[in-house]
């Protein structure tokens, strides 16, 4: 994974390294890692799929694929009680307002996938089309980018297990809602 | 029933069919196509369904074109007993606001049909129950499949 | 001054609620707007567009060859008979005689996307009536389909194994044994689905009487597919204009007079059954020959109207191309069957429960980006 | 060795009479407390564990050893939740509704006989508490349904309350034809009546009829499948509970697999004598009894499970008509064939 949240020293650092605060982050750091672990592994989906990409959604979530191995397998219908949404398919115009409504409906810790290459960019259809929205982070936040048109079921495994990397590098005290500064174009 | 058959039938109904503007084409289409007047539209429809020995009661297609001068609306017409096809097509010269009867008292079908038909193409089509955008949003201006429709915003032309 | 006595005098006035793009039973982006009067279900009114991607509008500055990549993300679930209604209206504009071997090869792989459709809409359909174990045994058995299409046609689900002309590349070398393998598996696990769903008495008292079709609704509504031969009315484009190697197959077409959610249920059971015939009488006769017949590269179809009518999972797809001679169409019309179902949601649902209408909705086996192009 | 009555004693001998008695309840309520979270865990992961099995797939095995830690990160994750509420809702009664149902799941855990000694209250009208403690959950499910002023939550709620309503009775009921045999209500009389044989067999075939009863209308009780229509995924959405998130929600979650507990544990206490071991094979081994008790409860708990993963759901009126129509004059004949074999001492002892 391209993360490493490994914190050694490497051996050709040319400054002297001075241990971060008065030691109180190290119960932090401590308490980051293990509430960082339970959001990292139990993310919640929502039940969000506009296209041709939730049907590969639906495939992982089967018996062959099957990421509820990694937690992921309690899919709710209500937004609130949903911490991850899986932008599988195109978004239009007509579904961007919904899907921003959805976005600020779900409760804080909430991350988000673009699955497939019109949640990414619009994909097939970036030309000559007057209704597709081109990419979702026009609309929300995204996290993960996986690409592909569908991206095969290990292709969204491989990004949801990038997303818990990326989970369990977060630290509490300096959380930065990405939600913030998006609608100015930050 | 072949397509002269079907000709012959369909012209017997009426006393002159040239004069009122109807003509019969077969050579750029695998079915007999006919254009008909506006006016007279909702007329021959219900005969076409109700006559029994055509039975059109299938309509399985009504598409809008825009043929470049007028705006046109194409109806693929199908029997299920006789298993014979027809197309109609009906044309308007004037784009600011073409309107037609609709069929949709004949066939239930063409209510979602005319719809879509009335979004992209904007023609109205009178006595039609609740005839507003399908697809797009209220305030849409423009009617997109036209062949006039510009915008700029959304549309990357390649 | 109406005269009729007040049952119940608790006057109780309906409320609309909205089973909104986001909701568990819509499959995709649907918003129905229901008018309900307690659990009553006064009127269903679709509101459509939440994944109208505009395809019309791009099929005019397409080639063909492009238009052809464009259709299987319209109905993704019988994505290769889409494709395949596209290079047959080409074809048949052009005059272009198909070798043998495309023929037999394009009917083997339709049927065999179908009976992945009808998997995945079994699976969903019981998920949406409840039993959520339906979900995991039908996806069991697309997933041995989407195996022989990935090895045939390099991708799972949008294959775009068809072009104008004939297939993209020849049949891989175990494609026979692997569908031979997959028609075994699933001849001993379709009665699974009958043990597990059609003959449980919930399921069946769920199903029987609601959502009643007749046929004359059925064709003035213009249903196709499962849903018009549930109500007695036979449409099945593969029997009445015959295309590909369906006219060298023995296959009966199902009907069931009933017309209610149980016959459509019924139906699309089935056709699996008849696919897997279909599918037995071709595996092993495939003709030998060319796989791809000349066509130059830039298609211009001649100046005319082209129509051609294809039988997918969902019902009759029809192509409409208005061509004036140029390499893309002038005007492009894709008649979706989902469109068609979809618009008699509102004349069977009304009356029944907010269950009935998820278990109707279920057996109209609704594809949105189909409906909303 | 009953630890229970050596601390009881210790601690009147150290404090006075009414300080004692408070200390007691306060460390029964902790031990309990702990058994409940940890009861409600596991139970989570036994069911997706359970599901996976059923549905040809692994289930969670990647957080800790074998997924063992799955719930633990699911209950920390819902801990560190935001918790959001709309402006609408009636925000007294939108918070008050989780503790509703969660304390009336805790209270009815505190009175089964998991072992000779291990048992929280004998109060001696036993199954008469647990069944009005019961009927007070649902008052949580409609003031969530209600108050969190949305219309599929409260379709919901609406069905919630028509359906625990009707299905209680034949829980009271069925209860009802076992008590008949064993003449008390306080359930260690009732344990005490099937050392020579439990209810079941003593009351064969009422009995039998009786349990299959109690455990439809047991599943109804606890709103799960094939009765799931207040939760109904794919009609109502996330039902009554879709405007909670966070711990609040996770209230709800962890009440219904406690419910899901209570239900089992009551059949397993008047149906199959609680901690008693069949035959009386290890009656000498002092703490057996518990073992044999959570046996027979997971035995119980399995096949609700298998019921939610096979049946389709029931539909509104569907429900209230097999409960109307069918278990209650049911219930009913069984309640007087019970009594006249009661009367004429047909039952068997051993």
């Amino acid at each position: 994974m391209g993360v490493n949240n490994t914190s050694e020293i490497p051996a050709d650092f040319p400054g002297k390294v001075i241990p971060g605060g008065n030691g109180a982050n190290i119960l932090v750091t401590s308490l980051d890692d293990i509430i960082n672990w339970g959001r990292a592994n139990s993310l919640w989906s929502l039940y969000f799929g506009t296209s041709c990409c939730a049907i590969e959604m639906m495939q992982t979530g089967a018996a062959r694929h099957d990421y509820s191995r990694f937690g992921f397998e309690v899919a709710r219908p209500s937004p609130r009680q949903a911490d991850l949404i899986i932008i599988a398919g195109t978004i239009v115009n007509k579904m961007a307002p919904v899907l921003r409504r959805l976005y600020d409906q779900m409760a804080e810790p909430k991350y988000v996938i673009a699955m497939g290459a019109c949640a990414i960019s619009g994909g097939p259809f970036y030309y000559n089309s007057y209704s597709v929205v081109k990419g979702a982070d026009h609309v929300i936040p995204v996290d993960v980018y996986v690409p592909g048109c569908p991206p095969r079921p290990e292709a969204l495994l491989e990004g949801m297990l990038m997303l818990q990397a990326k989970i369990k590098t977060e630290s509490m005290n300096n959380k930065v809602f990405p939600i913030d500064g998006f609608d100015e174009g930050l | 029933m072949t397509n002269e058959a079907l000709q012959n039938l369909i012209s017997s109904w009426i006393p002159d069919p040239i004069a009122i503007g109807l003509e019969f084409t077969e050579e750029k289409s695998q079915f007999l196509n006919i254009t008909v007047q506006p006016e007279q539209l909702h007329q021959l429809m219900t005969q076409l369904k109700n006559n029994p020995d055509t039975k059109f009661d299938y309509l399985f297609c009504l598409s809008g074109v825009d043929w470049g001068k007028e705006l046109g609306v194409v109806y693929h017409l199908e029997s299920t007993t006789h298993r014979h096809q027809l197309v109609v097509k009906v044309k308007t010269e004037d784009r600011e606001n073409p309107t037609f009867d609709t069929v949709c008292t004949i066939w239930r079908t063409a209510e979602f049909h005319e719809r879509e038909v009335f979004d992209f193409f904007g023609i109205q089509f009178t006595n039609h129950p609740n005839l507003k955008r399908l697809f797009l949003t209220e305030e849409w201006d423009g009617f997109p499949l036209r062949k006039d429709y510009v915008d700029e915003i959304n549309m990357i032309i390649k | 001054m109406d005269t009729t006595p007040i049952i119940n005098n608790f006057k109780s006035e309906e409320y609309q609620i909205n089973m909104g793009p986001q909701h568990p039973a819509t499959h995709g982006v649907l918003r129905l707007l229901l008018t309900i009067d307690g659990e009553i279900i006064k009127r269903v009114e679709p509101d459509l567009g939440y994944i109208h991607r505009s395809i019309e509008k791009m099929c005019e500055r397409d080639s063909y060859q492009q238009i052809v990549h464009l259709t299987d993300r319209m109905d993704y679930l019988s994505s290769h008979i889409n494709n395949e209604a596209v290079c047959l209206t080409v074809e048949n504009a052009l005059q272009l005689e198909i070798p043998e071997r495309v023929k037999v090869i394009r009917t083997i792989i339709a049927e065999l996307t179908r009976i992945a459709s009808h998997t995945l809409w079994w699976g969903v359909m019981g998920m949406d009536v409840g039993a959520l174990t339906t979900y995991f045994y039908g996806f069991r058995d697309r997933e041995m389909i989407n195996d022989i299409f990935e090895e045939t046609c390099g991708a799972r689900l949008t294959m775009n194994y068809n072009i104008p002309g004939g297939l993209m590349f020849d049949i891989h070398p175990n494609f026979v044994k692997r569908t031979k393998e997959f028609i075994a598996h699933f001849k001993t696990k379709l009665p699974e689905y009958d043990l597990l769903l059609s003959n449980n008495i919930i399921f069946r008292k769920r199903m029987e009487g609601i959502g009643i079709l007749t046929k004359e609704d059925a064709i003035s509504f213009g249903a196709s597919g499962p849903v018009g031969r549930a109500s007695g009315y036979s449409c099945d484009v593969r029997k009445h204009h015959s295309y590909s190697a369906y006219d060298k197959v023995k296959f009966n077409e199902i009907l069931k007079t009933e017309g209610d959610t149980y016959a459509r249920y019924q139906v699309r059971i089935l056709e699996m059954w008849e696919s897997l015939s279909i599918i037995e009488q071709l595996i092993d006769n495939i003709p030998e020959g060319e796989f791809f017949a000349k066509t130059n590269t830039v298609i211009k179809l001649p100046e005319g109207e082209f129509y051609q009518k294809v039988e997918t999972a969902r019902g009759e797809l029809g192509v409409y191309i208005v061509s004036t001679g140029t390499k893309n169409p002038y005007r492009m019309k894709f008649r979706s069957p989902g469109f068609s179902n979809l618009s008699l949601l509102n004349h069977i649902a009304v009356g029944g429960k907010i269950g009935d209408l998820v278990a109707t909705m279920a057996t109209l086996d609704l594809v949105i980006p189909d409906i909303d192009r | 060795m009953n630890i229970t009555k050596n601390i009881h004693e210790w601690l009147f001998s150290l404090m006075p009479e009414a300080t004692a008695s408070i200390v007691e309840m306060a460390l029964i309520a902790v031990v309990y407390l702990l058994l409940f979270a940890v009861a409600g865990l596991y139970l989570v992961l036994l069911e997706r564990r359970v599901a996976a099995w059923f549905q040809l797939r692994l289930g969670p095995n990647r957080v800790g050893y074998q997924g063992l830690l799955q719930t633990m990160a699911d209950a920390l994750k819902l801990v560190s939740k935001e918790l959001t509420g709309t402006i609408k809702a009636d925000k007294f009664l939108y918070n008050l509704a989780p503790y509703f149902v969660i304390v009336t799941a805790l209270m009815a855990m505190s009175l089964f006989p998991f072992s000779e000694e291990f048992q929280a209250f004998d109060i001696n009208i036993g199954i008469f508490f647990l069944i009005a403690i019961s009927s007070i959950g649902v008052i949580g499910i409609l003031l969530a349904g209600w108050s969190s002023n949305n219309k599929f939550a409260l379709i919901g709620a609406m069905r919630s309350g028509v359906q625990t309503i009707s299905y209680e009775l034949s829980v009271g009921l069925s209860l009802l034809t076992m008590v008949l045999m064993t003449g008390s209500l306080q359930l260690s009389q009732i344990v005490e009546v099937q050392k020579d044989g439990w209810l079941i067999v003593q009351g064969h075939i009422p009995a039998i009829i009786a349990f299959c009863i109690y455990m439809i209308a047991g599943t109804a009780e606890t709103n799960r499948a094939p009765f799931d229509l207040v939760e109904a995924e794919s009609e109502l959405g996330a039902g009554f509970h879709t405007e909670y998130s966070g711990m609040k929600f996770a209230y709800f979650f962890l009440a219904e697999f406690i419910n899901m507990f209570i239900i089992a544990s009551i059949a397993t206490t008047v149906f199959f004598g609680a901690y008693l071991s069949p035959f009386g094979i290890t009656e000498n081994i002092p703490l057996l009894g518990v073992f044999w008790f959570l046996i027979k409860t997971l035995a119980i708990i399995f096949l609700m499970m298998w019921f939610r993963w096979t049946f389709p759901r029931l539909r509104i009126d569907q429900l209230l008509v097999l409960e109307w129509k069918y278990l209650l004059p049911l219930n009913l004949m069984n309640l007087i064939i019970m009594a006249l074999m009661v009367l004429l001492g047909l039952t068997i002892q051993f």
